[in-house]
């Protein structure tokens, strides 16, 4: 229809295969000299097996049985973490939040994606969308009730929108009966999702 | 600029929708995608804030519909031809066909572990004292630049506290653009929900944004 | 709502790109577009702000790259489901499986020279004398709801004088979700272009909206 | 490929046959008995032969020779108008606003489509589309330019977003040169975008 001339105006090129087209981008940058596919390569290599969310879950898990660390992690979040091994690439400026009985932390950036990928590796999709990023500073709760996550309404809730290069791990509360616990068991009760605050820490099977 | 990226408070944008056991990756290509992107920033020839700006001004259609790999690779298309890497044409085509620019480096496999362990810190040493301290009452600045900002456009024109200094770092307004790193201080400031969102406002809500000075006024 | 609506002052859409010589319609299905959304709003089962309220609740990416004849047709369809007039199951049919809802009337050819002479006035009289008058300062309120209302987002929190009342009206915010026409008083109220967008705004701007009563607050 | 399953979910069914979808629509509500395709014509024919610029012109032509009725828009317009047989839908509530040396008035509507139907037909593509609704009322003066009108900058611009019910007609300034020239001859130069702001009245031949 001829009238779709002029109002579709802001379609552009829907690229209808996007695994086509980076290829060709891949390829064409090969044939210049300017990337190395091996390096691709063992990029995705750390992203699979080395940064993830374990990393996150070992710092809170420490912060929970070493009240230093957990001291130093408030006072120098970069430096407690690094300690660790976790640097690097979108983890150069970290702060660590902690949830108290009074408040839960949630962390957004509703600007682009930024998040910790030191600690926590690669963001999930849904941190990206656009839903995720316009309502969770605006409408938390109704946000945090789609995770299953339905906080006392007398909790209050502490949106941190990452405008900035700082990026935030949300230190959840340790859960109850974890007294006897080691840091490498409590490890395993923090999910990705507790550590950005659409979560809370697991409670021990 | 008020673009299609500047989310906060948006409406009818549907359910955040988390996807259980989610894969790292959902396509082969987005493996490829993210490693291409940290390839060419490699080169030394953009800024992590020039990057963000060409991915905000992706059209507001395409950009809402596309994932964010997707936003990556067409603003990396963006970024390559106006530094002149590689043209869409060339893209389009699948082969090389003109002479690129000189990178400042290439990104070899074995540079990988230890460019990924290094990261880009963005912190600079600036002269001047902060000009605010934790306590302080600062109001945001009004403006609506075509260019690239990081003040929200639903944090503009409001008056919160500043809870920490947190250092001092590269100014994305200017760095974006070419116009230099101009470091200044940045500070957390935090705002009640209804001073952000009004008289319906969670009441238990409170949001904070990272602001650098130049954004801020005493009130 | 903070919908995909609410366009003042966002970037990044394009030229305007007026077409000359535009034609009335760009095909056929316009005329009937037209006509069918005015038809179906003389049953008297919506407003005109339920249904503008339909059209902002379309998804952003679908709102912002159909023609405003697809919006209408497309909040049209939602309305006649929630109303029961038709559902989209019989539309993607293509003919009728139900029983519709009785409409308070019925458009004939022969009633509409009548019908769209008459229009739809939605000035009401109220008891109450005008709270402000020409040459008032007033500040515009701030709100962020999920429902219909006629405040946009660019002109909330904001200083201006009024200029005019221009008469009571119904209130959109109430009457497009069933609540009444609860009419108000309305005021152009006018902003330099400074208060609304800042230190780079264009010196010589003014910008004015048309504010409910219950907008406004005095200075 | 499979991931667009799920974060495509934006993507609503495009209808990629308007004409097919409304036509069903048509069908439907007319075995229904709720609609009558003769009247969807007359209302057609209405818009395309009776109701259009030329009730502005009109309007603003009349205004030009005969101060009284100058004086009656700018006190009443919606009478005024309708003493010329112009009333009706999206004509209901008229306020003219002039031209002056000192100041262009600019019309638009951010929030939906509002436009003076009664005197000006239906609104063009342009002034419904996302582009013009976003930057009228920011960057007006670039929206002018796009329609090929630089105005001195010296001129002050007075947008008004019709966010109510009042419907907007702008009387350009009556052009030079044009001292015996009677209403007909006048309306000749009043174009719809001189009503809606985007461009001045025209100049005589």
């Amino acid at each position: 229809m001829h009238d779709h001339d002029h109002h579709d105006h802001h379609h552009d090129n829907r690229y209808t295969d996007m695994q086509a087209r980076v290829r060709a981008l891949e390829t064409v940058l090969t044939q210049k000299g300017l990337i190395d596919p091996a390096a691709i390569d063992a990029i995705v290599e750390t992203y699979e097996t080395k940064i993830g969310p374990r990393n996150g879950a070992h710092v809170v898990a420490k912060s929970w049985v070493e009240p230093e660390f957990s001291e130093w992690l408030q006072t120098d979040a970069t430096a407690a973490i690094a300690s660790l091994g976790y640097t690097g690439r979108q983890g150069e400026h970290m702060r660590a939040v902690f949830n108290t009985p009074e408040t839960h932390n949630l962390v957004v950036c509703t600007l682009c994606s930024c998040y910790p990928w030191a600690v926590l590796g690669l963001p999930p999709v849904w941190y990206k969308a656009p839903a995720y990023r316009s309502r969770a500073v605006i409408d938390p709760r109704a946000v945090l009730a789609e995770f299953g996550l339905v906080l006392p309404e007398t909790r209050k809730i502490r949106v941190w929108d990452s405008t900035a290069e700082l990026r935030y791990l949300v230190i959840p509360q340790r859960p109850e009966g974890t007294e006897g616990m080691d840091a490498p068991e409590l490890a395993q009760l923090v999910s990705r999702d507790a550590m950005i605050g659409t979560a809370l820490a697991g409670r021990p099977a | 600029m008020n673009g299609p990226h500047d989310l906060g408070g948006q409406m009818g944008l549907g359910p955040v929708a988390p996807e259980k056991d989610e894969p790292y990756f959902h396509a082969e290509w987005e493996k490829r995608a993210l490693g291409l992107t940290l390839s060419c920033g490699i080169f030394g020839a953009w800024t992590i804030d020039e990057s963000r700006h060409a991915r905000e001004n992706i059209p507001p259609v395409t950009y809402l519909s596309a994932s964010y790999y997707e936003i990556w690779i067409r603003a990396l298309e963006t970024l390559l031809e106006r530094h002149g890497f590689a043209s869409r044409a060339e893209i389009d085509a699948g082969h090389r066909q003109l002479e690129p620019a000189i990178p400042k480096r290439v990104l070899k496999a074995d540079m990988v572990a230890d460019v990924l362990a290094r990261g880009g810190p963005c912190d600079r040493s600036v002269d001047a004292e902060p000009l605010f301290e934790p306590g302080d009452r600062v109001r945001t600045k009004n403006f609506n630049p075509q260019t690239h900002t990081r003040l929200p456009r639903y944090a503009r024109a409001k008056t919160g506290a500043i809870e920490a200094v947190q250092g001092s770092f590269v100014f994305p307004d200017d760095n974006a653009h070419g116009k230099g790193e101009n470091p200044q201080w940045v500070y957390t400031v935090v705002f009640d929900g209804a001073e952000i969102w009004g008289e319906d406002a969670d009441p238990s809500l409170t949001v904070s944004i990272d602001a650098w000075e130049s954004y801020l006024e005493r009130v």
